[in-house]
């Protein structure tokens, strides 16, 4: 059981994630504010109330425990949740956090896949946005190991 | 005493214990990646590269490799990489697929064979032959590897493969047997095929060219068998070299009645 | 001269195949062991600080070994014995009697699989190759299998302190085996790290301490 | 030009998934040369798809998408015959669109 000061971390790590995509301008401020500090958490959670992005079990990341290269890390993320407007695949660890943003029309399902860089072990999100303008996550931490001979 | 031997026994027993639960969890982890993976090889865009070049009117000739001679008379692509190297008498040779293919180029479309040879991985026409190679080899995707040794110049090459095989040597006394002597082995987490016993599995011979996850390109068996060398600290072998062939033709005789997996996905 | 031997090779063969002989050169094995070597001076080249005295320059062990495998027969004990005697006399022992360094550089040089290829530089230091192997410490999870795992190598051995008289043997045997693995395994597939020149004498106390050091990952 | 990229479409009861591959280098930006040079950003940035004619996802990628991209989705009511194509463009301007069948 995740407590409740860790779960508003986690809504903000993840926020702060979307806002250096640029994507979102709504959560630019959380991520101009993600250091962990009890200030601040106090701070974004007054601003964002209850858009803050919230882990929901209406998404599914699929995604390998361990990556035998991190050049090539497939990823699939689906939902279940009505209204899905776009999916957002992001590797919290990777010097630009967002892969990939998918914006998803009624006539496709809310379920897709691709393949991206890891450049070491991190967590990896997929955030689905609704037509109400909430966001909903899913992680998972990917282990990238060394291989091959490593000369 | 024998209450802490007992102990020390079990102790140990645990750790070995749990050393075998994590590796086999890895293991499985590893295989559920490439799993994943197994759906959407991009050596399929080679492949589709290399069926056109194959087509298209090139060279100083103007001429597409339509009827060139892999071994199984002008034109037969199907079933031709399962049964190279072979002997040719149009060159006297035993030739690999990569070398057969300049013989095309050079005789068909008036390429200068020599040029290539010495041209860098990833550089003009060997980027060709590379394709050329993927197309090639899809076109016999599933088939058994059936390397022949009917001619006196295809045994000798195997015998000479053999020896080469097993040749230690550079900075770090590697041969090919070092890493692909031996069953169950791996490099890291990468899996090792035994090279020496037949039919071998078809992660070896059969599974080259092949896409490489870690370099995002297609290598053929002469660019795998130079990285070997490479990581062997050895100098660098020639492209097309007679000793690479050799090796080709050893370690396709061994993989007779694998299946082909070529082109397949790599680390 | 090479050149001319070369062009005739194929000739002879072809006298072979004409005479409907099935089997391979008249003089077998001989014929087939130089045409081996022929090969592999005419299809290498010298690349970066890969030079071809690589292949030309191998000692005498290491060629026994090679003929050994060719044949399918280990060596015989005699042989393995001179093998394992001279490279045993050629291990350099610590200048100034130290034995153990820095675990956490020694766990650095274990990861790193880099050194001695045409596309390394001679002035970057080598990496040991250890993990490509061997199972160390317990957090990398990405090991080989090609060697023994040496996980809790020196908790096993019951090394409690380095320096006692009681950890002397194993410790100068540690030592030994990773500065020429040869001296105790003529044929073995363990690089002579130190022998060879592919880690200095410093290196391999870091790759020591890893190993032995009670501190170290590999014993806890 | 670009080569080509490879679309599978398959129709399964009343619904279609797509499976592409696009040949393309995705270089991050990140990654410098033999010479020490930084070896400049090249990769797509945009991907539309269509359904016989009709736009049914856009999606905008980072340099983090692996080189010679998979991507995979699923077309509500598509059918045997339907034509899928797929856009992508890059940051140099390039462009190349490709057309499946779906079977």
């Amino acid at each position: 059981m995740q407590n409740r000061r860790e779960t508003l971390k986690q809504s903000l790590a993840v926020a702060g994630l979307l806002g250096a995509t640029g994507l979102f301008p709504q959560y630019a401020l959380a991520f101009s504010k993600a250091a962990f500090d009890a200030k601040t958490i106090a701070d974004a959670v007054k601003a964002y109330g209850a858009s803050a992005p919230v882990e929901s079990k209406d998404v599914t990341l699929t995604a390998p425990d361990i990556a035998e290269n991190g050049a090539v890390v497939p990823l699939a993320a689906s939902s279940t949740l009505a209204g899905v407007k776009s999916i957002l695949l992001l590797v919290e660890k990777n010097p630009n956090a967002l892969s990939a943003k998918f914006d998803v029309s009624d006539a496709i399902e809310p379920n897709v896949a691709t393949r991206v860089k890891m450049g070491q072990t991190s967590d990896v999100y997929a955030v689905v946005v609704t037509a109400d303008g909430k966001a909903h996550y899913a992680k998972k931490e990917v282990k990238v190991t060394l291989g091959g001979c490593g000369g | 005493m024998r209450t802490i031997h007992l102990l020390a026994g079990l102790a140990l027993a645990g750790v070995a214990a749990g050393a075998w639960a994590q590796k086999n969890a890895t293991e499985a982890a590893i295989d559920e990646y490439r799993a994943m993976l197994a759906d959407g090889n991009p050596a399929e865009l080679t492949e589709a590269k290399g069926e056109d070049l194959w087509q298209q009117k090139r060279g100083p000739k103007n001429a597409s490799l339509e009827a060139c001679d892999l071994g199984k008379g002008p034109g037969v692509v199907k079933g031709a990489f399962v049964e190279l190297p072979r002997y040719f008498a149009d060159t006297g040779k035993v030739q690999d697929l990569e070398t057969r293919l300049v013989t095309c180029m050079e005789r068909l479309q008036g390429f200068n064979g020599a040029e290539i040879l010495k041209t860098p991985w990833g550089k003009g026409e060997k980027v060709n032959v590379d394709a050329l190679a993927t197309y090639v080899a899809g076109q016999s995707r599933g088939m058994a590897i059936r390397v022949p040794q009917d001619k006196p110049m295809e045994r000798e090459y195997y015998e000479v493969g053999r020896r080469l095989f097993f040749t230690r040597g550079g900075t770090h006394d590697f041969s090919c047997a070092t890493c692909h002597g031996q069953d169950g082995k791996r490099i890291r987490l990468q899996d090792l095929p035994n090279l020496t016993k037949n039919p071998g599995d078809n992660s070896g011979f059969p599974a080259w060219p092949a896409y490489r996850v870690s370099t995002g390109d297609v290598w053929t068996m002469q660019h795998r068998l130079n990285d070997c060398f490479r990581q062997q600290r050895f100098p660098e072998p020639n492209y097309g070299a007679d000793a690479l062939t050799a090796l080709s033709v050893y370690l396709g005789v061994n993989a007779n009645g694998a299946k082909s997996t070529a082109p397949a996905l790599k680390r | 001269m090479k050149k001319i031997a070369w062009i005739l090779a194929p000739a002879a063969l072809a006298a072979v195949a004409i005479a409907g002989c099935a089997a391979l050169p008249a003089g077998g094995g001989a014929d087939l062991d130089r045409e081996t070597q022929q090969m592999l001076l005419t299809g290498f080249h010298d690349q970066g600080i890969a030079k071809m005295d690589r292949i030309t320059d191998v000692d005498d062990g290491v060629k026994a070994c090679n003929a050994a495998d060719v044949a399918g027969k280990p060596l015989d004990d005699a042989t393995a014995r001179r093998i394992e005697e001279t490279n045993l006399k050629a291990v350099k022992w610590p200048s100034d009697g130290r034995f153990l360094g820095d675990w956490k550089k020694g766990e650095a040089i274990a990861q790193s699989g880099r050194g001695q290829t045409w596309t390394d530089d001679a002035k970057s230091p080598a990496g040991g190759n250890c993990y490509n192997c061997h199972q160390i410490s317990r957090q990398e999870i990405s090991f080989g299998t090609l060697g023994p795992s040496l996980y809790n190598y020196g908790k096993l051995r019951g090394v409690t302190d380095p320096d006692s008289a009681a950890s002397k043997p194993i410790v100068e045997y540690t030592w030994g085996k990773i500065w020429n693995a040869k001296a105790y395994n003529a044929c073995s597939n363990m690089p002579r790290s130190g022998h060879m020149g592919n880690l200095n004498e410093q290196q391999v106390r870091d790759l020591m301490a890893l190993l032995l050091d009670p501190q170290s990952p590999v014993n806890h | 030009m670009a080569d080509p990229m490879r679309i599978r479409a398959q129709a399964s009861g009343d619904k279609a998934v797509v499976r592409v591959l696009m040949s393309h280098e995705m270089e991050t930006g990140q990654r410098k040369d033999s010479a020490g040079k930084t070896i400049p950003a090249w990769h797509i940035i945009d991907v539309t798809a269509t359904h016989n004619g009709k736009q049914v996802l856009s999606a905008e990628w980072g340099p983090s998408v692996s080189k010679n991209p998979f991507l995979q989705f699923t077309i509500k009511g598509a059918k045997a015959g339907d034509k899928v194509a797929v856009t992508w463009k890059d940051n140099r301007g390039e462009t190349r669109t490709d057309e499946a069948t779906v079977s």
